[in-house]
């Protein structure tokens, strides 16, 4: 799947729906972004550069073929499995064709976005996609117009301008000493020129500019409020993806193919990271609002990834990768599984729910799985990632550091329990014998991520030769 | 050719204006000042020999953002005289924060020279210069399509937000 | 041949196990099955005698256990299978109406087997394991008491087990030092660096199965509340036989001594400390019994001085003394049994009528066992006492005090309880009492009149056991035998005058000697609990057991509150700190800016 | 490079820190919504100074500039996007104040 597919054809998607003189109902618009989506995906398992001639001469003026990589791929793959599920469950939850067409508008151009940021080979248009992506989200989360709504995208816009502010400063920097902006001269230019301290700083204010956009924990300020406020499908596809392509991607993609390592920057990943993944979960325990409990504990595993990806081995970023796939699943399905409940019991205090599991059986099951892959319990693909991180920490000797992480994972566990027994398990709360299962495509999309976390769990060394040998060769 | 001091005069400027832009209480001064600091910008980016860039800021920044904000301001209705009061900033305070940015410029100003930041030896060998439209429309193919995509959520975004809801839903 | 050897732990092993088993009804088959394995057993001991076997048996579950037999260890099992001929006799007769009888006749066997065990073997850890098992029917028999007394059998259990402990110490050190676990095979010289420690272990675990000073607070409790052939045939004869052995066999082959050595020294003053004390308390007691069980306390301190002493004289002393003891202190016991059939209890006031009177036989008997007890010439005791003097004399003199003090002690006990049961006036009117039954009454007079023939004819005891140990003519001069015997004399006359010249002043009989013990306050010593070493052990136990419940209930607390505490604590502070407004917000973003500067 | 270049060079990359610094100040204290989006505002003009001056100095103006045009265009996009967001905040809670867009705690 080349960028220009990648790319173009949600931005001639979105043309062709907005046509002037036939203007195409919701629901056809959500069933082609959903075929989409699944081309996307299976995509992923055509070899790399098979495109019919056809479409070749047709969009050749934009030809601008990249040899992506494996991690691109990968990162195809999982937003295109997000982005699926968003949409299915804005076919559920959503009823007024209007806001379903503009709502698959933005999912597409967001989506657009994504795919050209993991195309691009140059950092000044990562700072141009990142802001596409950026903006989709702002009006995602803003689209119902609720007061929550509303404060929540305000602040989201507030501090990832700021963001902004700092990477476009440390691209100028990076430009003036570089002369070019493209990832070879960017690299060529740091390995002569790392030690100066203005090249050094310029590449501080990017890893902060980026903290903020991925939510690491001193800098997460708006993640939480936003995943609250954000209606259900949106907030599935910002937890799934966009914090994690904006913030995480990028930082890999930079340090992995621009700035190699060196053990300053490394141990700032490192210390970030150990603070959002322990205070993340301490945040998490005594919430009492389901999204805000998922978001504190997305912050965290967030921070788990960083820690993978700053042990600096080729290794550690494989891991990183991995388990970016596999969070981005499990907690899309937290997501879904949440939306489901909003739907059914339109109650979001945990402390109000209880005993739901005898009403809602699919959504209890698959929110079990979901939280035991994340707090990493052996059968299921989120025991797999962390294992490689911690084993790619302890290779790298930062022992302290697998030892922060194998600590925090029980601290996952309680909060996650205390979830469990408060919303699912336990006695029925009075005001819901009549609740019925989630509708139909909630359930199927819960299913299917559940059944995607459990198959990669078990057929891991498959995946780990086919996936993550592909994206990164250690 | 033109001597350093011009530079250094609309720098000043232009800090000087955005602290003001920022500290009056009524926000359409602040609105019409940030119009003039950006048009003070779009002469220093004709100074430094970014002419296209220059006349874009101005017309864009200085005009269409300052039409923006007055705009919204104008939608929303002006605040009382109450909370004029509440919200207004004594110009005293304003001082403050003009001699802690003195400071600052001079702290950093020093830090730099004290750090004796080895500078990068500025790229010497000056490209055939380029005109910036095929520079634009050749190599950055990939920021035009950027560029659309922006567009195009900035027209969903006027779409989504600034229409009325015809059903005012129940919420 | 050999497998004959098995008889001694077989007989009387199935014996016990098939009377404990079967059912009542077949009571009288129970005893005479009783009586036949006690007899069968001390006359393939008399059979056997004079055989030398080295012999490996696999007989019991296929433990191999090796045996050796010969003069000394023939020599034991002979004196043990008589005592315990008439303690069975005995027991029989006095135990038919109580309850567990047959349980105690099942332990009594059981505790036979095992003690042949432990003079059979050559492997230490075959002695170790017989050794051990005899506890277990040392506590059936106290358990089979009247009231079924379990907290003195307990008590007995805990000392004993205490005291095995060291046993099993000294031998694992013995046995690493030596190189081999063939008691025969070791002989490790004193010099070497582990065996002073193996060789005070050892002495400590023998001399304590005797009921030398630290271990010996069970004997007095178990005297009063056990059955009577338990004293009997338990703490006199096997206790004494077992602890002799073991310690002849430390000091004659498992360790190399030099006679004068300071290690000697001090297990004699061990001994000596035994002796003095245990006669001191036995003056005390006001329950015949334990005045009995006090003084063969302090007889285990004569012969442990005997050993301690290191010479063959020395050994064969003790052994002597061993097998005199063994004889008065039974004929002692029936004489208490006999006047508790009679009178209901020993107690000192419980002595209601004139016993001279209505038990001729039984005071004879006691006139003849006391006399022997307390070293009369021409009695039993009396020559072996008189070579454990010459022994404790070739060491050291200040030993031969102690010893006369300690005789001097103990005749004067003797006497005390002689005049207060058969001479004191009755209080109430005289009851009639008949005679005990007769097969009570025969081990009695049997053991008495032992004790007498024994005491005449010595020379026959004497020689059995020289030739045991091996032959040592008399060195000592005439003189010395001479000093020795009229000190003897001195000292008994000296006890007399004491005992009649206190009739008229005190009743108890006890005279000047009392007036310089009370200067020492022993009896309150004796009576408070305060002093018994096992009342010590039980306090610390519980002091220590209460320690550790008071640190698992910290602990608890530990993890069922503050772990949760502070772990709400840390969550609700950072819940409070998302105030939700931006610009506390952009304060972090700041300060995480200059937190990296810091660290760059 | 001439002394005096060095020097204009140091004056504009302080300039950005500083009108940084005056934009983060602005969003902080404000208590007018509208005065936040004027603080990101100045942040850009920051940026903008610090592009095209690097431009100038490595002798590269036109890629600067290219640069500048596309930032412009995508900023006033995003101000479009904030300018929406404020105009409906003003309606639910009309009033201009910072401080009811604080209730989202916890």
């Amino acid at each position: 799947m080349s960028f220009s597919l990648a790319v173009l054809i949600p931005l001639f998607l979105v043309l062709f729906f907005n046509l002037p003189f036939y203007r195409i109902s919701g629901k056809i618009a959500v069933f082609i972004a959903s075929l989409f989506c699944i081309v996307q995906a299976f995509s992923f398992f055509l070899p790399v550069n098979a495109t019919c001639p056809a479409v070749q001469n047709l969009v050749s003026y934009f030809m601008l073929d990249f040899q992506c990589d494996g991690i691109s791929r990968l990162m195809l793959l999982t937003s295109a499995i997000v982005a699926f599920a968003s949409i299915l469950v804005l076919y559920a939850m959503e009823d007024s064709d209007r806001k379903q067409f503009n709502f698959v508008n933005l999912i597409l151009l967001s989506l657009a976005g994504m795919n050209g940021l993991f195309f691009v080979r140059d950092i000044f248009s990562v700072y141009v996609f990142i802001e596409v992506i950026a903006a989709t989200s702002y009006i995602l989360i803003a689209i119902n117009k609720d007061k929550n709504a509303l404060e929540a995208s305000f602040k989201y816009l507030v501090m990832s301008s700021v963001a902004t502010v700092m990477m476009l400063s440390s691209i100028a920097i990076l430009f003036l000493v570089a002369g070019g902006t493209d990832f070879v001269t960017v690299s060529n230019m740091y390995q002569q020129y790392g030690g100066n301290s203005l090249v050094t700083a310029a590449v501080v204010l990017f890893i902060v500019g980026l903290f903020i956009k991925g939510g690491v924990m001193p800098f997460h300020g708006w993640l939480p409020d936003s995943y609250l406020a954000a209606p259900a499908p949106v907030s599935v596809y910002l937890a799934g993806m966009v914090t994690k392509t904006t913030g995480i991607y990028t930082l890999i993609r930079l340090f992995y193919s621009v700035f190699g390592f060196n053990t300053a920057i490394q141990s700032i990943l490192l210390i970030f990271a150990s603070i959002s993944i322990v205070l993340g979960a301490f945040a998490a325990i005594n919430q009492n609002n389901f999204k805000r409990m998922l978001a504190y504990s997305s912050i965290s595993q967030v921070g788990y990834i960083v820690l993978g990806f700053g042990a600096g081995t080729t290794f550690g970023v494989a891991a990183a990768i991995f388990h970016l796939f596999n969070h981005s699943v499990f907690k899309s399905l937290l997501f879904v599984n949440s939306a489901a409940l909003e739907k059914q019991v339109n109650v979001s205090d945990m402390s109000e729910m209880g005993g739901l599991a005898s009403k809602m059986p699919v959504t209890s099951t698959t929110s079990v799985i979901a939280f035991l892959s994340t707090a990493g319990i052996p059968p299921l693909s989120g025991f797999w990632s962390k294992l490689m991180i911690i084993l790619a920490l302890w290779t790298a000797d930062l022992k302290v550091y697998a030892v922060i992480a194998i600590l925090a994972s029980i601290l996952t566990m309680t909060y996650f329990l205390i979830m469990q027994k408060k919303v699912f398990f336990g006695r029925l709360k009075e005001g819901f014998e009549n609740v019925k299962e989630a509708p139909l495509a909630i359930t199927f999309v819960s299913i299917l991520l559940c059944a995607i976390t459990v198959v990669v769990g078990l057929l891991f060394p498959f995946v780990l030769n086919g996936l993550i040998n592909s994206a990164v060769s250690f | 050719m033109d001597s350093i001091y011009i530079h250094i005069i609309l720098l000043a400027l232009i800090i000087i204006s955005s602290i003001f832009a920022v500290s009056y209480a009524r926000v359409i001064r602040g609105a019409i000042i940030l119009g003039i600091v950006s048009m003070l910008v779009s002469i220093s980016l004709f100074l430094l020999s970014c002419p296209l860039a220059g006349i874009f800021e101005l017309s864009v920044c200085s005009g269409l953002i300052t039409v923006i904000f007055i705009s919204v301001i104008s939608l929303t209705l002006p605040p009382d005289e109450k909370q004029r009061k509440v919200n207004s900033v004594s110009m005293m305070k304003k001082m403050v924060l003009l001699v802690l940015l003195v400071l600052v410029c001079g702290f950093s100003l020093y830090m730099l020279d004290s750090k004796n930041i080895t500078f990068v030896p500025l790229m010497q060998n000056v490209q055939e210069s380029i005109d910036t439209r095929d520079n634009i429309w050749n190599l950055r193919h990939v920021d035009l399509i950027g560029q659309a995509l922006i567009l195009l959520t900035g027209l969903f975004a006027v779409v989504v937000l600034f229409k009325k809801d015809k059903n005012k839903d129940k919420k | 041949m050999n497998i004959l050897l098995n008889v001694f732990i077989i007989i009387p092993l199935l014996a016990g196990v098939l009377l404990y088993f079967l059912p009542s009804k077949y009571n009288i088959v129970k005893i005479i099955m009783f009586l036949a394995a006690v007899s069968v057993n001390s006359f393939f001991s008399v059979f056997f005698y004079g055989r030398e076997i080295l012999f490996n048996s696999h007989l019991l579950f296929r433990l191999d256990l090796y045996f050796r037999y010969y003069g000394l260890n023939s020599f034991m099992m002979i004196v043990l299978g008589a005592a315990a001929l008439l303690a069975a006799v005995y027991a029989v007769a006095s135990m038919k109406k109580e309850k567990n009888t047959f349980m105690f006749y099942a332990f009594m066997l059981l505790a036979l087997s095992f003690a042949n065990g432990v003079l059979l073997t050559d492997n230490f850890i075959v002695l170790l394991l017989f050794w051990e098992a005899l506890m277990i029917p040392m506590f059936g028999m106290i358990a089979a008491g009247k009231d079924k007394p379990v907290w003195t059998a307990l008590k007995t259990l805990i000392i004993s087990s205490v005291a095995d402990l060291c046993l099993m110490f000294g031998v694992m050190l013995i046995c690493a030092v030596g190189g081999s676990f063939m008691i025969s095979q070791t002989n490790v010289d004193i010099s070497q660096p582990g065996a002073v420690f193996a060789f005070i272990m050892m002495f400590i675990g023998a001399a304590a199965k005797a009921g030398a000073m630290p271990f010996h607070s069970w004997i007095p409790d178990a005297s009063v509340k056990a059955p009577l052939p338990f004293m009997v045939f338990m703490v006199t004869a096997v206790e004494k036989v077992l602890s002799i052995y073991l310690l002849i066999r430390i000091v004659k082959d498992l360790f190399v001594i030099e006679i004068g050595s300071d290690i000697s020294i001090y297990a004699m003053i061990f001994g000596v400390i035994t002796l003095l004390v245990a006669n001191m308390f036995a003056v005390y007691q006001k329950d015949f019994k334990k005045m009995l069980s006090y003084a063969s306390i302090g007889q285990a301190g004569y012969m442990i001085v005997a050993v301690a002493s290191l010479s063959v004289f020395g050994m064969v002393a003790a052994l002597f003394h061993m097998t005199a003891h063994i004889v008065y202190k039974t004929c002692l016991f029936f004489v208490a049994g006999n006047i508790e059939k009679a009178e209901g209890s020993t107690e000192i006031s419980g002595v209601k009528s004139n016993l001279r009177q209505t038990m001729p036989y039984t005071f004879m008997s006691f006139v003849l066992a006391g006399a022997a007890f307390a070293g009369v010439p021409f009695f039993f005791a009396f020559f072996s006492k008189e070579m454990i003097y010459a022994s404790a004399l070739s060491v050291n003199w200040a030993f031969y005090v102690c010893l006369s003090i300690g005789s001097l002690l103990s005749a004067v006990a003797i006497l005390n309880w002689g005049i207060k049961l058969f001479y004191s006036k009755p209080k109430e009117k005289i009851i009639q009492e008949k005679e005990v039954p007769v097969f009570m009454f025969i081990p009695t007079i049997i053991s008495a009149l032992a004790c007498l023939m024994f005491g005449i004819f010595n020379k026959v005891p004497h020689t059995l056991v020289s030739n045991v140990i091996g032959q040592v003519e008399n060195e000592h001069s005439v003189i010395i035998t001479v000093i020795l015997i009229s000190v003897s004399v001195l000292v008994l006359i000296l006890a007399f005058i004491n005992n009649v010249y206190t009739c008229k002043k005190r009743n108890d009989g006890l005279g000047f000697i009392a007036a310089a013990l009370d200067k020492i306050k022993i009896d309150k010593l004796n009576e408070n609990i305060k002093f018994d070493p096992y009342e010590i052990f039980i306090k610390a136990v519980t002091k220590f057991s209460n320690a550790m419940f008071n640190i698992d209930k910290g602990l608890n607390y530990f993890y069922d509150v503050t772990v949760p505490g502070s772990v709400n604590f840390v969550s609700e502070s950072v819940k409070k700190a998302h105030t939700g407004n931006i610009s506390v917000y952009l304060l972090w973003v700041i300060l995480g800016i200059i937190f990296i500067f810091i660290i760059f | 490079m001439s002394v005096e270049n060095i020097l204009l060079f140091k004056l504009y990359i302080i300039a950005t820190p500083v009108l940084f610094l005056v934009g983060i100040y602005a969003i902080m204290t404000t208590r007018n919504i509208i005065a936040t989006i004027i603080g990101i505002e100045i942040m850009t003009k920051g940026v903008t100074l610090l592009l095209a001056s690097c431009g100038y100095f490595n002798g590269r103006p036109e890629m600067a500039q290219s640069f500048i045009i596309i930032m412009i265009v995508v900023e006033v996009v995003i101000l479009t996007i904030s300018a929406g967001l404020i105009f409906n905040i003003v309606k639910k809670h009309d009033s201009l104040d910072t401080r009811n867009i604080r209730n989202l705690k916890g």
